[in-house]
């Protein structure tokens, strides 16, 4: 995910050796984030429960460093739990944009990553996608917590793809809601 | 309710203080969902609450009405998602009532049995939840963890976790498996151990009772004319459970207790749930034993059609009253399902019912609730 | 009551809930450690969905009827059919893990043994489109029974010719009424 | 109880308020017309024969010719309850407000006013419930045509989505 | 050359402070390890396990995510306020440490006032979430911010009570005087009315420490996060590495205070029994933590006026008394 700044990159190219130590430094540090995702509490429905589930003693997402945060702040990776209505984006939008960067969303369920059973009811939104970028999606109606912990695992190995100077392209948006 | 309090903040209003107005939601952990409640606040104290909702809304009735009967089941699961089997069963016998189709015998005494699991399952939540309302957060894993064995349970016979979609029209799909209630007798056993160490963990904690006792009182007669219903109700003095007053299924031929309590407090509307616990396991104790062998479920056309006409189911699901109001016209597709919430019902009380407390009060009341909202979005 | 002997209770109470989480301290851990070790999912754990393949006749055992996919609340199925009557098949038959309910009424609706519902529940992708699943991934053993059920419906609509050259239409016929 | 004890009681509590009452099994269906509905409310509530003071469920139905307004009112301690519907005009569906009576049935009367645009009279905050504040007609009436949604968010589009949008 | 660099107080100190803010924060680290664990232990699960061997690592990767993530001032905060009390919280909390004695002669600085220059100190941590409440521009902030100041100012009297029996009883203010006066197992805990002056001082730094039952500064479930609702990355770090650490050093006091300091059988250096016997008493903080409800506002203020303060009252006489009359801990 995200875009490396070309500008950014060619600077560090030129440095002797600069490859490398960048190549060092985005190791350590993407150890460090995958190895801390913190999450905001979002859950929206059925997915929620599954994934206070996760939370739980049987799966205990603490294993991996996974925390909940109920303040997106201090939140890495928003789950996005359930379904979307047209009443509910702005503030899943809103949420999203107070997040710090760098962050992540993991769409869980059906209903989050393509709008699920409800794809033809007027009120829901056909996928969380629509409002805001998704790294992963976790299909399931609900998902088991297994396969929550394996979409959080396709996020790190994701997160340790990525460079600390990749700079997603963000551009301030407003929303009236 | 909280009238002279009300009246009290009014003066203060006069007086020029000013209200600081907060807004606990949508997102918050909790309003258990996407609950918004717009607080106005003097320092702690609530003065006014005004609960937003249809932040999950996705037209289910209306999607029903574009569906044959059948195909609606599967969406009921994910109403009230904490207790989907409540809602498979009163989808199905709204259906069944329109259509007048019988159910077997056997396939009554399963329904009563899962009925009992998932609300046992849906209760274990509700004491984890509420303990992390109040800041036990060890609650919440504690009732997971035995909440997790009656989902193994459920999965056992369902195929799944959460959304059961296991009832239907004229009985169910498939018989109990092998051993199934032998698991679920051991798990009886398991849970009645647990409960005692709910109660020295929560139950019987001072600090808890101090928060819980005397908190957002419902009076009897208010919570009748609020229409609440469930373990919310019965906390208030009310003998109304379903089970008991309109039984379905066999719960006719069951021998259990309603839980009434009279304080109408917080805790009192915990301690009803805490309470229910052991008497649906009482109930599971008695339903293998009188399980008759037979059908699990009767001859239903392929197509379902319902002569025209008007009929509701009443399930008592683990908030409470649960009806599935269904208009046929005679076609292939319901005329209109209107799914009468407890949630829903029950949420219309915490306006009032939280004006004079604490901002902890708040979360606390709203947490005894015990609302889906799943299923007051619908 | 007395406020001493209040407190005093209410301390003996705390401590009570304090001893209940020491001993839990040291209990048997609930936690399953996923990636490493996995919990055993019952056998009728609704999971991702297979096309059945009969071994005995090198086929898939679906004849392409869309019983399952009008059984279907939300239009998840959908196929496409080749032949008919006994050499009635697929050669492709997707469904939409973004809009499956899980619910099990199209394995239900199956009056030909040929959709089921599996134990794999891993369904996480790093793409939108990874919730298309065609009929090679549904297929039980994959595309290599894929592959070998296209060719035995070939080989079955060549004879089905050939015996249809050589007039014996009725049997066809019966089956076909039975297919549907 | 006898289902034609059961009506007797009815009908004598409800005196001329009723077009109809039939009894069936411990339920009871009540059909009134419009004017006297809020009479008639009040009097299966306040009547000691009837005592249905727990409101148990509102909700309405349209068939495409008729509006009809459907109340389930119960008596706990007399096992017994009352369906009362009254039809409505569709053209211009009003409705006297019970929300005074039974505060239980506010938020189901903002939901019926949500859905089916029926104004009650008297509602102390009839204002949409479910919907978004802003939608426009109302879903559950026969003739509501469906519009094709637009983007979920107003103002600026999000123009950071990559290539997953 | 380094001997003589000692030699100067100015450097000597500086030193002092920097090997103990190395300490300190790899205490911290570790402290949060723990919590984690603990945490997981009490709720019948693992903690962090995958994360290095044993999941040791799990607080490095958390502080270093921190470091990196986007540093977020939102525009409604008043920005001065913002930036500087997360300072106003940390730096106290290494200040009092200045004092501490690890061991007989291992203390950065000691001076006769030390156990007033402790409670003096530890107040400031209250400027910065009142700061930090009010400078954010966000209500749930603010009703945190409140309830911290009510909270700190109400148990600081119960603590100080406590912490007077102690004086009485040592009859110094020195922290090294204190603690040299329990040594060979004279433990103040072992006096009747310093035992309850212990339970008196752990209640107090519970609710100081802002820990459960009295985390309602940051109730998680009522107001999000409290007064750091808004911050994050590496000034929510400070917030987070000073609540450890003032964990760490209420435990660490009140081993000093009531159980002997560093004193403990032979074989061992001190100061490792000083660590050993906080992190027992840290331990212990967290088992309260995971194990009782949060407390209402106005019952957190009435349990520190109407329980605390009186016992406290009564703990202070009593230990006047039993040192007046009964020669107290010195003969």
């Amino acid at each position: 995910m995200g875009e490396v700044n070309p500008d950014l990159q060619s600077r560090v190219v030129k440095f002797p050796g600069g490859g490398v130590l960048v190549a060092g430094i985005d190791e350590i540090f993407n150890w460090a984030r995958s190895n801390s995702m913190w999450s905001l509490t979002f859950g929206l429905s059925c997915c929620a429960i599954e994934m206070m589930a996760t939370a739980a003693s049987h799966y205990d997402l603490d294993r991996f460093g996974i925390l909940f945060r109920a303040t997106p702040r201090q939140a890495d990776v928003m789950i996005v739990a359930g379904w979307v209505s047209v009443k509910m984006a702005p503030f899943i939008r809103r949420l999203y944009d107070q997040m710090p960067d760098p962050k992540h969303v993991l769409a869980m369920g059906g209903c989050a990553c393509a709008g699920g059973p409800y794809r033809d009811s007027e009120t829901i939104v056909k996928g969380v996608g629509e409002i805001v970028p998704v790294d992963v999606f976790v299909y399931g109606c609900p998902p088991r917590p297994e396969n929550l912990i394996h979409g959080l695992i396709l996020l790190q190995e994701r997160i340790r793809e990525e460079s600390i100077l990749g700079v997603r392209k963000r551009e301030p948006i407003t929303v009236q809601g | 309710m909280n009238g002279d309090l009300r009246d009290l903040h009014q003066e203060i209003l006069d007086l020029g203080t000013q209200g600081m107005v907060m807004n606990m939601g949508p997102q918050h952990p909790s309003t258990h969902g996407v609950l918004r409640l717009i607080l106005t606040l003097d320092g702690e104290e609530v003065m006014a609450c005004e609960p937003v909702i249809g932040y999950l809304h996705r037209g289910l009735e209306k999607m029903a009405e574009r569906r044959p009967y059948r195909h609606f089941l599967p969406f009921t699961d994910r109403l009230d998602y904490v207790c989907s089997l409540a809602n498979n069963l009163a989808c199905a016998q709204a259906i069944e009532r329109l259509a007048g189709i019988e159910v077997p015998d056997r396939a009554q005494w399963i329904r009563v049995a899962l009925m009992e699991l998932n609300r046992i399952a849906s209760h274990l939540l509700f004491l984890g939840t509420f303990g992390t309302d109040l800041g036990a957060t060890t609650m919440l894993l504690y009732a997971f963890r035995e909440r997790e064995e009656a989902l193994a349970l459920l999965e056992a016979i369902t195929g799944a976790r959460l959304t059961y979609n296991w009832i239907r029209v004229g009985g169910l799909p498939d018989d109990m498996p092998e051993n199934w209630d032998k698991g679920v007798l051991a798990f009886c056993d398991l849970l009645e151990s647990r409960v005692g160490e709910y109660d020295r963990l929560l139950t019987d904690n001072p600090i808890f009772r101090r928060r819980t006792e005397g908190v957002g009182v419902i009076p009897a007669e208010d919570a009748i004319a609020y229409g609440l219903t469930g373990p919310t109700l019965r906390a208030s003095g009310v003998e109304y459970d379903v089970r008991r007053w309109a039984p379905y299924e066999k719960y006719a031929e069951i021998d259990f207790d309603v839980v009434v309590l009279r304080d109408g407090d917080t805790f009192a509307r915990y301690l009803a749930r805490r309470l229910e616990l052991e008497q649906s396991v009482r109930i599971l104790r008695q339903v293998f034993d009188r399980m008759p062998e037979g059908p699990i479920a009767s001859k239903v056309g392929k197509v379902l059609k319902a002569p025209p006409g008007i009929a509701f189911s009443q399930v008592e699901s683990p908030r409470g009253e649960l009806s599935f109001t269904m208009v046929s016209d005679g076609s292939p597709n319901p005329q209109r399902v209107h799914i009468r919430a407890p949630s829903f019902a029950n949420l219309t009380v915490l306006a009032d019912l939280v004006v004079g407390n604490k901002v902890a009060d708040v979360v606390a009341i709203l947490g005894s609730i015990d609302i889906v909202l799943g299923e007051v979005d619908r | 009551m007395n406020p001493v002997r209040s407190l005093l209770g209410g301390l003996w109470k705390i401590f009570g809930g304090m001893g209940l989480t020491l001993r839990n301290f040291f209990r048997r851990k609930a936690t399953i450690r996923y990636p490493y070790e996995r919990r055993p999912v019952s056998p009728r754990y609704r999971g991702m969905f297979y096309l059945k393949w009969n071994e005995e006749k090198q086929r898939l055992n679906c004849v392409g009827c869309t019983l399952c996919a009008q059984a279907c609340p939300t239009n998840v199925i959908s196929m496409n059919k080749v032949g008919k009557g006994t050499t009635a098949g697929v050669d492709e038959f997707t469904m939409d893990l973004g809009r499956c309910m899980f619910c099990n009424l199209c394995v239900e609706a199956c009056p030909f043994d040929a959709i089921y519902m599996g134990d794999q529940y891993e369904f996480a992708v790093t793409h939108k489109e990874g919730s298309v699943l065609r009929i090679a991934d549904l297929a039980q053993g994959g595309p290599e029974n894929y592959r070998r059920n296209l060719e035995t419906l070939r080989r079955l609509q060549e004879e089905a010719e050939k015996s249809k050259a050589a007039g014996d239409k009725p049997t066809e016929r019966r089956a076909a009424e039975e297919g549907a | 109880m006898a289902q034609a004890e059961l009506k007797e009681r009815f009908e004598g509590a409800l005196g001329g308020l009723a077009e109809a009452v039939e009894a069936e099994g411990s339920l009871v269906r009540v059909r009134v017309a419009l004017p006297n509905l809020r009479a008639a409310l009040l009097a299966l509530k306040t009547s000691p024969d009837t005592a249905c003071d727990f409101p148990a469920n509102l909700t309405a139905f349209d068939t495409g010719q008729e509006m009809t307004l459907l109340y389930r009112l119960a008596s706990i301690p007399n096992r017994w309850q009352a369906l009362v519907s009254c039809p409505l005009d569709r053209e211009d569906p009003k409705a006297p407000s019970v929300a005074d009576l039974w505060p239980g049935f506010n938020w189901f009367e903002r939901e019926v006013y949500d859905m089916f645009g029926v104004a009650f009279e008297g509602h102390p905050d009839l204002r949409r419930i479910l919907l978004p504040d802003d939608w426009e007609g109302f879903p559950f009436r026969k003739d509501y045509v469906s519009k094709p949604s637009g983007s979920p968010l107003k103002g600026p589009q999000p123009t950071d989505l990559g290539e997953q949008a | 050359m380094i001997e003589q660099a000692l030699a100067n107080p100015w450097i000597r100190q500086l030193a002092n402070a920097a090997l103990l803010l190395a300490v300190i924060n790899l205490g911290v680290l570790v402290l949060i390890y723990m919590e984690r664990k603990v945490a997981g232990f009490i709720q019948s699960r693992l903690g962090p396990v995958h994360v290095g061997p044993r999941g040791w690592l799990q607080s490095v990767a958390d502080a270093l995510k921190l470091i990196l993530k986007e540093d977020i001032i939102p525009a409604p905060a008043d920005r001065f306020l913002f930036v500087l009390a997360p300072f106003f919280v940390f730096v106290p909390v290494l200040a009092v440490f200045l004092v501490l004695p690890f061991n007989a002669g291992w203390v950065a600085h000691d001076f006769s006032l030390a156990a007033l220059y402790v409670i003096a100190a530890g107040t400031v941590a209250i400027m910065g979430i009142v700061m930090a409440g009010w400078g954010t521009n966000n209500k749930y902030s603010l009703l945190g911010g409140l309830r911290s100041a009510a909270q700190l100012v109400s148990y600081e009297i119960p603590v100080v009570l406590a912490i007077l029996a102690v004086v009485f009883y040592a009859q110094s203010m020195s922290l090294v005087d204190i603690a040299e006066a329990q040594r060979g197992f004279g433990w103040f805990i072992f006096h009747p009315p310093l035992l309850v002056a212990a339970f008196v001082y752990m209640i107090g730094q519970l609710a100081e420490t802002n820990r459960t039952p009295f985390d309602l500064p940051e109730a998680e479930s009522e107001l999000v996060s409290g007064f750091h609702t808004e911050y994050s990355g590496i000034r929510f770090a400070m917030f987070f590495l000073a609540e450890f650490a003032n964990t760490f050093f209420a435990a660490a006091l009140a081993v000093v205070l009531f159980f002997g300091g560093w004193d403990g059988l032979p074989g061992l250096t001190g100061a490792l029994w000083l660590v050993a016997k906080s992190y027992v008493l840290v331990f212990v903080l967290m088992w309260i933590r995971w194990t009782l409800p949060r407390v209402r506002v106005d019952q957190l203020l009435g349990f520190a006026w109407k329980v605390l303060v009186p016992i406290g009252l009564i703990v202070v006489l009593w230990a006047a008394a039993s040192v007046v009359y009964a020669g107290g801990a010195k003969p």
